[in-house]
């Protein structure tokens, strides 16, 4: 079990793996910081094919991330959610702000 | 009726929900109920650990019970406690901005939970006692 | 290091097992690791709901810690005891062969354990404390 | 999650859902009661398709139905075991009773 990080021309692929919760959250938040601080990262999308539960500390991380790199221009998008995360996402209002793929 | 004792360890919330996913089986619950209860006990697991023991470590107590189909989920924290529960509770309130903290834990909490009761005591600690009804997959059949 | 206390029902056994494995988790064990300990494990839970308490429920308690990659469980329960702990845990010795148990719980514990100790008192109950040291995944590696 | 249990001739197969551990054991030996009393059954065969998992419970189990059938010329088997209900099926000694598929 370990979360792949994957950059690409300025998109960061991270794919999750296991429950993104506050233990995961804190993990992804650190790996980004050493990750965006070493490459031009515009864009990033979170992959949950491997990960079927989020709470709010994924929302967390999720929104801290697009707090990044925004004001850059950036977009934080999210792909294969399953329903309990896609409901998670849609309460704590994600879709207004991030792309679903 | 089961009782589980943990250091607040952020390696431990994914043991919690683990212990309640397993207690819940016994409900045959659907799939969006076991993801309800997991994500609300996540929360108030979280909180302990994030909010309840700032300075060190202290103990996290997870009792789960249940009457027919409605199940009791105690979380309880020997911690800083909360001043003004009423103020904690109220959407996107949180404390540790810094952090990348929400303030949607005790919203996620009601909106998964039917009931949620906190009784904090500033210096003392926090518990959280939360029920919710499993209808079950049952419910799909008859 | 964590607590885990429930009734002496056989759907607990379940839970006790799920417990263990979220647990050991943080060692990444090997598929064989994981089941070694599982099984120990139930056994030794199994044994607190089928010998310990024979009329009427009890508790039975199930404590997990690690030093470095060391695991140590203890199983413990407040029921009739055993006698004659040496005979208890010959291969195939049971005292209960009309309900098909094996008299093999002893004996798998000490198999897929590194270490298996058992301390009993007539009347008072029972305390398996069990050792086992988890190389993981990364034992593969280097 | 239930065991499912069918008759064909007189053949006995149970397909486990769940780990056979005492708890399992229980549903299933009361279930093959039921049964035994119903039908002129004389194989037995365990599916272990659906099951990761047996302790020493499930090993009393599946020996508590060859010490039922065999008498009469049946036969208990077992498939689908993966490599930790193998290792334990072995170390019990099924294997020089019962028929592996
Ligand atoms: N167990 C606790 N101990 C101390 N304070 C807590 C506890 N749980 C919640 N709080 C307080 O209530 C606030 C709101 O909690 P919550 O809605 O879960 O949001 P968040 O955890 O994202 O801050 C927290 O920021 C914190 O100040
Ligand atoms: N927790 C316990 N309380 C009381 N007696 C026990 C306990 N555990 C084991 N025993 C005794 O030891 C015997 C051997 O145990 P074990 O090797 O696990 O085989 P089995 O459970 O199949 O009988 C049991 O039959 C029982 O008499």
């Amino acid at each position: 079990m370990s979360t792949e990080y994957q950059v690409e021309n300025r998109t960061l692929y991270i794919r999750l793996d296991g429950e993104l919760d506050h233990h995961l959250a804190k993990k992804v938040r650190r790996q980004c910081e050493v990750i965006l601080k070493s490459y031009p990262i515009r864009d990033i999308e979170f992959d949950f094919s491997k990960s079927g539960f989020m709470d709010s500390s994924g929302v967390g991380v999720i929104l801290g991330r697009y707090k990044q790199v925004q004001p850059m221009g950036g977009t934080v998008s999210i792909s294969h959610m399953n329903e309990a995360v896609k409901r998670v996402a849609h309460m704590a209002g994600l879709n207004r702000i991030i792309k679903e793929k | 009726m089961i009782h589980l004792e943990f250091n607040s360890e952020s390696e431990n919330e994914g043991i919690a929900r683990v212990v309640t996913a397993a207690y819940m089986m016994r409900f045959d619950p659907t799939v969006e109920e076991m993801a309800d209860v997991k994500t609300a006990v996540s929360e108030a697991v979280t909180n302990c650990i994030v909010h309840a023991y700032e300075t060190g470590e202290g103990r996290v107590i997870l009792d789960i019970s249940h009457e027919g189909r409605c199940m009791t989920i105690t979380v309880e924290d020997f911690g800083v406690g909360i001043e003004d529960v009423e103020k904690a509770m109220e959407p996107m309130y949180t404390t540790k901005a810094e952090e990348e903290r929400t303030g949607m834990g005790f919203s996620f909490m009601e909106a998964f939970m039917d009931k949620v009761e906190v009784i904090s005591e500033p210096g003392r600690g926090t518990k959280v006692i939360m029920e919710r009804t499993i209808g079950g997959t049952e419910a799909f059949h008859g």
